[in-house]
């Protein structure tokens, strides 16, 4: 529960931490406005509340570091360093997408980033983020891979496999599962039949730990050692994050299934921004004008990413028919 | 009188009165009623898209099951239990997920009966959701059933309206072979029609001409269907007739009606939504080729996306799904062939 | 490693577990001897050695409670009672086999015995299992599944899915990993990332046991107790199976990555056969002429067997398109 | 001077230059080298066929690996990686397996480019037996190819000599778009010809006129064009010259030659080993019918298995396998059409 590595932070890195989750958290109560408004098409998961879990990761990873996405896949490419301008225009189907809009908010990638996809598959991850470890480790580029998988998508077999393969050849790999106790409408502690996930790494002959995914600092933390690891050549390592989801599991969503009250208590008592803040600023870190200045610019980031996303240029239909392969 | 109600409800009458009348009939899948395992409202969805809404409450627990994330597992329980005495009615989602699952269906189920030397009997129904429409991009928006039906083994229906959504559902549950129930999403809502109260069933392997004319045989599939009327209706005003037959199960297909179809107007067109290569519209134009070619006044066009992904903005998945002016201009080229 | 309830079997039972045992190794050595003399088609992987496994688990079961076997499934068809001779008739491909001729050694079942077929995809056979349990549990029969599974196939996600989800639904049903050491060449200590399969079972709610796959009485009391639980409605229970397998992978196998000698120890001091028959006659409770005539009998049976395979009706081209449906 | 080698040589050859030509290439797939993890030889088997046999100890294990069985994530490994800066070869050692596995190839694999705008580059092999004639029965005898040819974004490789097996492999592994390699196992030592030492590339996309002929045009693919050549040689002694069209790639096709074959011919025949369904087959009648009508002087006949799963008994895979003798009686029916 102390964490200790994380609280050794650089002030830069403190800054940087605060700044990447409350941009995920303002791109993702806007995204909540403007679909409500009816100006996104598609389908849009919402990652607010559990920002501490992306940018606790990828604050260990660099460019060439890959991470593997789900659905849920906005704060993963924030905190992965996707242009925040270009997911915005990818949201809203432009040609100036980060993904020229052909893949819109379950699609969102970027390659130069390490970002390698949301994925609307679930379970769709796991195995491809064994083939960037596996990448990573014949290159022998000291790289790591990430894959972030729901409670849900915990138990598909595809995530399943990708653990024991992993293992088998020792692949620089983290399996991040962000268990918010649902999936879609199902119980984690029903669907998960050894109740938690992290009871799962001895069957993968692998380390396995379970964090307050609420907490910053306990999530950078373990994944610090994991990723130290993954690097010394030691394999993967299994992740369990627990907390919860500000929103529906999509746009939409009635969330009838869920507890009363429960939304509320999450906002108020397990809100990751608002304990960063206590912590740092108690610590003496950071001061609240330090964070209310990045509270501002992150505001007006958005501002400017969704005006420039409403006059961003649309698809012609030409580009119906391109970049299918690259020749054919 | 007529009792106009959408695909939505009729196939969630369709099942609900499967299951009252036959209590070996069960229903699985992810979040079918929503909410297992939490803390708060079962049935919260019925469904990812409220379609299986309030079986949960009339049919218990027992028969109507929320289900993991494990769709080979799913679909191998509603496959093994066929083969032990249930008629499970499994949900696969959305067809692109048959990715994660296909060997349960195509391996298994498709074969029990052949591979047993006539042994088994597998009386499942596995419903799942198809098409494009919702920007729902690569993932959620394919058809596949091309792929389905290249497999010997299974049936798969694809209706067209509310009428025979739920007679064929009725069809799935009560017949002994494995089907696969192709679900347009945009059609739950978008198409709704006059639907007896009673159960009924329609047979499988029989197409429906949707309507008449002389001109030329549309055979159009599932939604297309409707963007096929939308282009005929533009061509009789240009005095262009055109007959559209809707095949409705595509495994078995009607053959016979189609070739006759062909026969008396001497044209075809086959629209399809899916991908065009190995697709239904081949599947169907090589079939006309082979066995009315006599017949045949003009080349056969298949009116079919172009063989790319589903793209996510709106505009291109406009541009992809083919619309009643891509139909009207394939009519018009195949009628003045020649001319 | 001593066993008690199994070997208080009755006379009968002890006769008919050595009856069934000595079946399937004489019908393996003989198909073995077929295959190489060139009278049979297609692909064969001999069960002969593991015997005591697939006798251990059937003796607990009716023509009701049901099975799903492997490509290695000559000793689960017959350990569940199916006919011996439409067995030869089947893997000679005539059409008076099992299956009429269509399915072969790789697909051979019989429903009405519980055999719902071997299976020639690796982790085709838990999803089924699966199935028929939930029937069981659903039309409230009492009855239970079995789901034979190598360690290969332990790795499959087939698997993995079908026991987190036997679990949360709490079916009537067992997955028995027969471990023999080899999925085709690849050892299984290396392939099971967690060294043993039944290290497993914790990350899927159920309990594990691990028994000596030589040792008939280990096999059949270890299941004994899992059946007894899952007819209890207490759901399923993983029982890992340690032993190997006489002959290569398939026939034509040239085993060059197995150690030297390895089968000859096997057979000398591992055969589940010869360790049945010191076991019951030491205790008393059988004597070698008991034993010997069921040798006898066994032996000729394969030779009535194999005749009337050899003499039987071959399959006309008619019948290549029969059976595919019901009705189409 | 001629080096006749089989198709088993020509791929292992291939993969041999290509890993030695670049660093990059790995290999990976269940057994392919055989032994990992256990106590006696390591490459045991070179693969359950000996196809990749001696790759390993040239290579060392860093690149040539064995794997558990677990096909989603061979294929996720091989596709990540590809993503990554490697050019994986990945094993699916029967194409009956795609169904645990598929979602890597068809979600994953052939959607990066598209979905991600362009930006992916994915440049994976998955090579994969296909056909039946080994009595291997219904789940390790099947074809599938057209539910791969069916996805846009991968590239469908099958070939029917060893040259261009050679070639074709080759340019698999230095495209830079996912490429599906499907290898008929009864051709491994069936087919031999003369294969050049050197390491060569064939272009996809083109097709291969194996046999010139006036009368007719037959299109085949992989082990169907030596049952259309042994059909072509009684044909001819019965005066009915075939010209034998090999696509070689089924995606990308080339429409071209075949097009221009058919209006040359007037006659089109296609022979597939897949099901009937949804095949090759209907695909490229379709394309004729649409693209050659005009010169069309007979129905197109498709000569593929029935709608059954492959049997196992010889009698019943010998009548399932197209023969010389179907094709010969479609030829015959085709050019006496109308006479
Ligand atoms: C293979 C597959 N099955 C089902 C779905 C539908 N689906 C999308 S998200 C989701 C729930 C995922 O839950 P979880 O993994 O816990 O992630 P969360 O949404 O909670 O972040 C489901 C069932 C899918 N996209 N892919
Ligand atoms: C899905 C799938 N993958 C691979 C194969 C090929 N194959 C057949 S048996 C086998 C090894 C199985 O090993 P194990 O599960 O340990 O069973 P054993 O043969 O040892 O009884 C393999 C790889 C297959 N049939 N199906
Ligand atoms: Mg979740
Ligand atoms: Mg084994």
């Amino acid at each position: 529960m102390a964490s200790g590595a994380g609280m050794q932070l650089s002030r830069d890195k403190l800054l940087e931490a605060y700044r990447t989750m409350r941009t995920i958290r303002d791109f993702e109560e806007r995204v909540h406005d403007e679909f409500e408004a009816g100006n996104l098409p598609g389908f849009v998961h919402l990652y607010a509340g559990e920002e501490a879990s992306a940018v606790g990761v990828c604050l260990h990873l660099d460019d060439q570091d890959r991470i593997c996405s789900t659905h849920r896949g906005h704060g993963h490419c924030i905190a992965k360093g996707c242009d925040v301008e270009g997911m915005w225009k990818e949201l809203w189907g432009s040609s100036e997408g980060l993904c020229a809009g052909k893949g819109g908010s379950m699609h969102i990638a970027d390659l130069s980033k390490g970002m390698m996809g949301a994925n609307a598959i679930v379970g769709g991850g796991p195995p491809l983020a064994v083939g960037a470890a596996m990448a990573a480790k014949t290159l022998k580029t000291g790289k790591v891979a990430v894959t972030f998988t729901g409670d849900g998508g915990s138990n598909q077999g595809t995530t399943f496999e990708s653990m024991n393969f992993a293992s088998v050849f020792k692949l620089p790999v983290l399996f991040v599962f962000e268990n918010n106790g649902y999936a879609e409408t199902t119980g984690s502690g029903w669907s998960v039949a050894c109740g938690d996930i992290v009871n799962r790494a001895p069957a993968f002959g692998m380390p396995g730990v379970q964090v307050d995914g609420f907490d910053f600092f306990a999530v950078h933390d373990a994944v610090g050692e994991a990723v130290e690891r993954a690097r010394a050549g030691e394999g993967p390592t299994l992740i369990e994050v627990k907390f919860g989801r500000f929103y529906g599991h999509h746009e939409g969503d009635n969330q009838s299934y869920r507890g009363p009250d429960e939304v509320e208590i999450l906002r108020r008592d397990h809100d990751c921004l608002k304990l960063f803040r206590n912590r740092v600023t108690e610590a003496g870190l950071l001061s609240d004008s330090d964070l209310d200045a990045i509270d501002q610019e992150t505001a007006d980031l958005m501002d400017r990413c969704v005006e420039a996303a409403k006059n961003a240029p649309r698809p012609t239909p030409d580009q119906l028919t391109t970049d299918v392969y690259i020749s054919y | 009188m007529a009792r106009i109600i959408s695909m939505r409800k009729a196939i969630n009458e369709a099942i609900r009165q499967c299951m009252e009348e036959d209590p070996t009939v069960i229903l699985l899948g992810e979040d079918v009623a929503g909410g297992e395992g939490s803390p708060g409202a079962d049935d919260a969805w019925g469904g990812d898209m409220g379609i299986t809404k309030g079986l949960q409450p009339q049919f218990g627990k027992d028969r109507v099951m929320d289900t993991p994330i494990s769709e080979s597992a799913i679909m191998g329980c509603a496959v093994g239990a066929a083969a032990s005495g249930l008629r499970p009615i499994a949900e696969l989602m959305f067809v692109d997920f048959m990715g994660v699952c296909f060997d349960q269906i195509m391996n298994q189920a498709a074969k029990f009966r052949y591979m047993f030397g006539g042994k088994a009997q597998t009386p499942v129904v596995i419903r799942t959701q198809i098409g494009a429409g919702y920007n729902a991009a690569a993932q959620h928006s394919q058809c596949l059933y091309p792929m389905f039906a290249h497999i010997p083994g299974i049936k798969c229906v694809i209706p067209s309206s509310a009428y025979d959504t739920k007679g064929l559902l009725i069809q799935a549950v009560r017949d002994n072979d494995p089907v696969i129930f192709f679900e347009h999403k945009v059609m739950y809502d978008e198409v709704s029609d006059d639907v007896p109260k009673e159960a009924y069933a329609i047979p499988f392997g029989e197409a429906n001409i949707v309507r008449d004319g002389g001109d030329i045989t549309i055979v159009a599939m599932a939604r297309m269907v409707h963007k096929a009327k939308e282009a005929a209706e533009v061509l009789a005003r240009e005095g262009i007739e055109c007959q559209i037959v809707d095949p409705r199960t595509i495994s078995p297909l009607d053959e016979d009606t189609i070739i006759e179809c062909v026969e008396e107007t001497g044209r075809l067109i086959v629209v399809d939504e899916a991908y065009p290569r190995c697709n239904m519209g081949t599947d169907i134009a090589a079939l006309a080729a082979r066995e009315a070619f006599g017949a045949l006044k003009a080349p056969i066009q298949v009116v079919s996306p172009p063989h790319v992904p589903v793209p996510f903005a709106p505009e291109l998945e406009e541009a992809f799904i083919p619309s009643p002016e891509k139909i009207a201009d394939a009519v018009r080229k195949t009628v003045s062939y020649g001319a």
